[in-house]
């Protein structure tokens, strides 16, 4: 019983604590890419981590809470995927501290793979 | 308290979307905010402090201690209507943007065929 | 148990202040796409937090219906601005 | 600039008569008349767990045809804009492809968004959601569906043959109460069987579960509609 | 719990304001989702689940995707 309410609230505590990383790097990252970085994979974590520790509190609302968990999981890449790529071909301009580059070898290749 | 406050701020920057402004799609976002915030008014008239929600999902529930059936009734049939209603407003300016070239009210008002 | 839900939603209620403030301030379309990315992420976490605070085990079907249907907003946007339909 | 004034006080006086007449309505107090005899009879009268959904469907069933009536003007509404009064059509874009985790992803999505929404329809009278939530959420899916493949089409055909069924099944139970002893339109003349479980309640789920596939239908007219105004019709000058 | 309202009917009455003052149409349609989103939030909070989960069928995908596509028919910014 004490095992599991440790294990509930600890959960609870990581999935928020994620969360508000994740929004404190929406503000404070210089641009968009690196914003996204913050933004998708800690939000991910930290909702699913959150909504499992619900799921261990109540050990009756388990099965559903890992199925929202799933969903979060399994949907999250696909909206942050399309939008990076949509803000990379329509050039929205990296930070001027940016060092590697590696999508410009990336759609060069695709650009001649598609042109074949 | 404060949802009535806030359903009535959503009503007035509506109104003033609706009257001030001459785009035809910020009018459109205007008529989507005000129905936003009459539903919101109509539920946080059907709260009662305390209340949980009308269903009888699980043993231990009473009558006594639960909110307004009604108007969730009233408001879930709206929204679906709203939404539908937007794309034939969406609609008919798609149309008046092809006759007119332009979304700018005052324009297609002045332009009488 | 309540002062810890209460930290909780505190915690929480700041995420959701950030992410606001990001789609206020962003310069651009997609910096306010990846706030309300971050915004709709965070709202299914609340509402599982509130059916758990209120007691009432349908409340997760809301959540669950943001969990599957949030990102299509996003992807329609996405799809928008790359040229796609 | 005097015109914006007036415009301004014409909101104030809207807004202050709201503040006015809710004044004698103050936040969080009991005030149901007809609430509670529904909270009290809903159960017993009509077996559904939900008294939204009792409501919805069975006290105010008639307004619910209605409203079914006033969305499918609507889809037709925008069919018949798009569709026969479509003028100035645009020349082809070159339209970008989906990438390959849209496609994918979408691909293992969308069966199950069809799944929810069945469930939630499915279960209207015992959960929260129903036919209206269970078609959107359904319609969302062919959004989606448009939105990864493009240059889809739904079987309009089809479309207009489920939403037809639905309608019609509506009509036939409501009318099938008039032959029924207490001879009134939409009478729930089903056994109501055990309360909470999933058969139960009458004619409730089945007039939910046709509600569903005709706002499903309808949405994903509207979807299909809109989408290929840009996408399909875009050739033809 | 009324604290929890308080904030978030500030958030959105800010965010109905931005959807209504910005040029940009998309910036605006976007804004309009996060107040749908906020809106489905409350709902909740006032104990209507069927109805939020109404708000969240129809606010998450069907609204914005008839805004913008009403938008790339037309313009893409006010004037």
């Amino acid at each position: 019983m004490i095992i599991r309410l440790i294990v509930g609230y600890f959960l609870l505590y990581f999935g928020a604590l994620f969360l508000l990383l994740g929004a404190f790097g929406l503000i404070r990252l210089p641009d968009l890419y690196t914003r996204m970085q913050a933004a998708t994979k800690s939000t991910t974590l930290g909702a699913f981590s959150s909504v499992l520790g619900v799921g261990i509190l109540h050990p009756g609302w388990f099965v559903k809470c890992v199925v929202v968990a799933l969903f979060i999981l399994l949907t999250a890449p696909i909206g942050s995927s399309a939008l990076m790529r949509a803000a990379y071909k329509t050039g929205v301009p990296f930070d001027e501290r940016t060092v590697v580059n590696k999508g410009e070898e990336f759609f060069d290749e695709q650009k001649k793979e598609e042109a074949k | 308290m404060i949802y009535y406050v806030g359903s009535f701020l959503l009503i007035a920057i509506g109104l003033y979307a609706v009257i001030v402004k001459k785009n035809l799609i910020k009018i459109l976002i205007g008529l989507n905010l005000i129905a936003s915030g009459v539903n919101l008014l109509i539920i946080s008239v059907g709260y009662i402090k305390g209340g949980t929600a009308p269903i009888f999902s699980r043993a231990g529930l009473n009558a006594k201690m639960m909110v307004d059936p009604i108007p969730q009734a009233l408001t879930l049939t709206a929204i679906v209507i709203d939404a539908s209603e937007l794309a034939l407003a969406v609609a008919f300016v798609v149309l008046l943007y092809r006759h007119y070239k332009t979304l700018d009210i005052k324009k297609i008002r002045s332009l009488k065929w | 148990m309540s002062v810890l839900n209460w930290i909780y939603i505190a915690m929480v209620s700041v995420a959701v202040i950030l992410s606001v403030v990001r789609m206020i301030k962003g310069p651009d379309i997609t910096d306010r796409v990846v706030a309300l990315d971050v915004f709709t992420t965070i709202t299914v976490a609340l509402f599982v937090f509130f059916a758990m605070i209120f007691d009432r085990y349908i409340y997760i079907d809301v959540a669950l219906v943001y969990g599957l249907l949030s990102f299509i907003g996003v992807l329609v946007i996405a799809r928008f601005i790359e040229r796609g339909f | 600039m005097i015109r914006k004034i007036v415009y301004a006080i014409f909101a104030a006086i809207i807004v202050i008569a709201l503040v006015m007449f809710f004044a004698a309505y103050p936040f969080g107090a009991n005030k149901m008349a007809v609430g509670t005899y529904y909270l009290n009879h809903g159960v017993a009268q009509t077996g559904a767990a939900n008294i939204v959904t009792s409501v919805v469907l069975d006290y105010r069933g008639f307004d619910t045809l209605g409203e079914v009536s006033v969305l499918f003007a609507a889809a037709a509404g925008v069919a018949i804009l798009f569709f026969m009064l479509g003028i100035g059509k645009k020349e082809r874009e070159n339209l970008t492809k989906p990438n390959f985790v849209v496609r994918v992803g979408s691909r293992i999505i969308f069966p199950f968004i069809l799944l929810f929404g069945t469930y939630i329809f499915v279960h209207g009278h015992l959960t929260p959601g129903g036919g209206f939530q269970g078609g959107s959420i359904i319609a969302s899916g062919f959004l989606l569906l448009y939105l990864s493949y493009p240059g889809t089409r739904v079987n309009r055909g089809g479309l207009s043959i489920i939403e037809g069924l639905a309608g019609l099944t509506f009509v036939v139970l409501g009318l099938w109460g008039l032959f029924t002893p207490t001879d009134s339109f939409l009478y729930n003349f089903l056994p109501k069987g055990l309360f909470n479980t999933l058969v139960s309640a009458g004619i409730l789920p089945i007039i939910y579960i046709a509600i569903g596939f005709k706002v499903a239908s309808e949405f994903a007219g509207i979807v299909d509609d809109m989408m290929c105004e840009v996408i399909c019709r875009g050739g033809e000058k | 719990m009324i604290l929890v309202s308080w904030i978030l009917i500030v958030l959105m009455i800010g965010l109905a304001v931005l959807s209504i003052e910005l040029k940009n149409l998309i910036a605006a349609v976007v804004a309009m989702g996060a107040v749908s989103l906020i809106i489905s939030l409350l709902f909740l909070l006032l104990q209507a689940p069927d109805v939020a989960m109404a708000e969240a069928s129809i606010g998450a995908a069907l609204t914005m995707a008839i805004y913008i596509i009403g938008v790339r028919e037309t313009e893409r910014s006010e004037k």
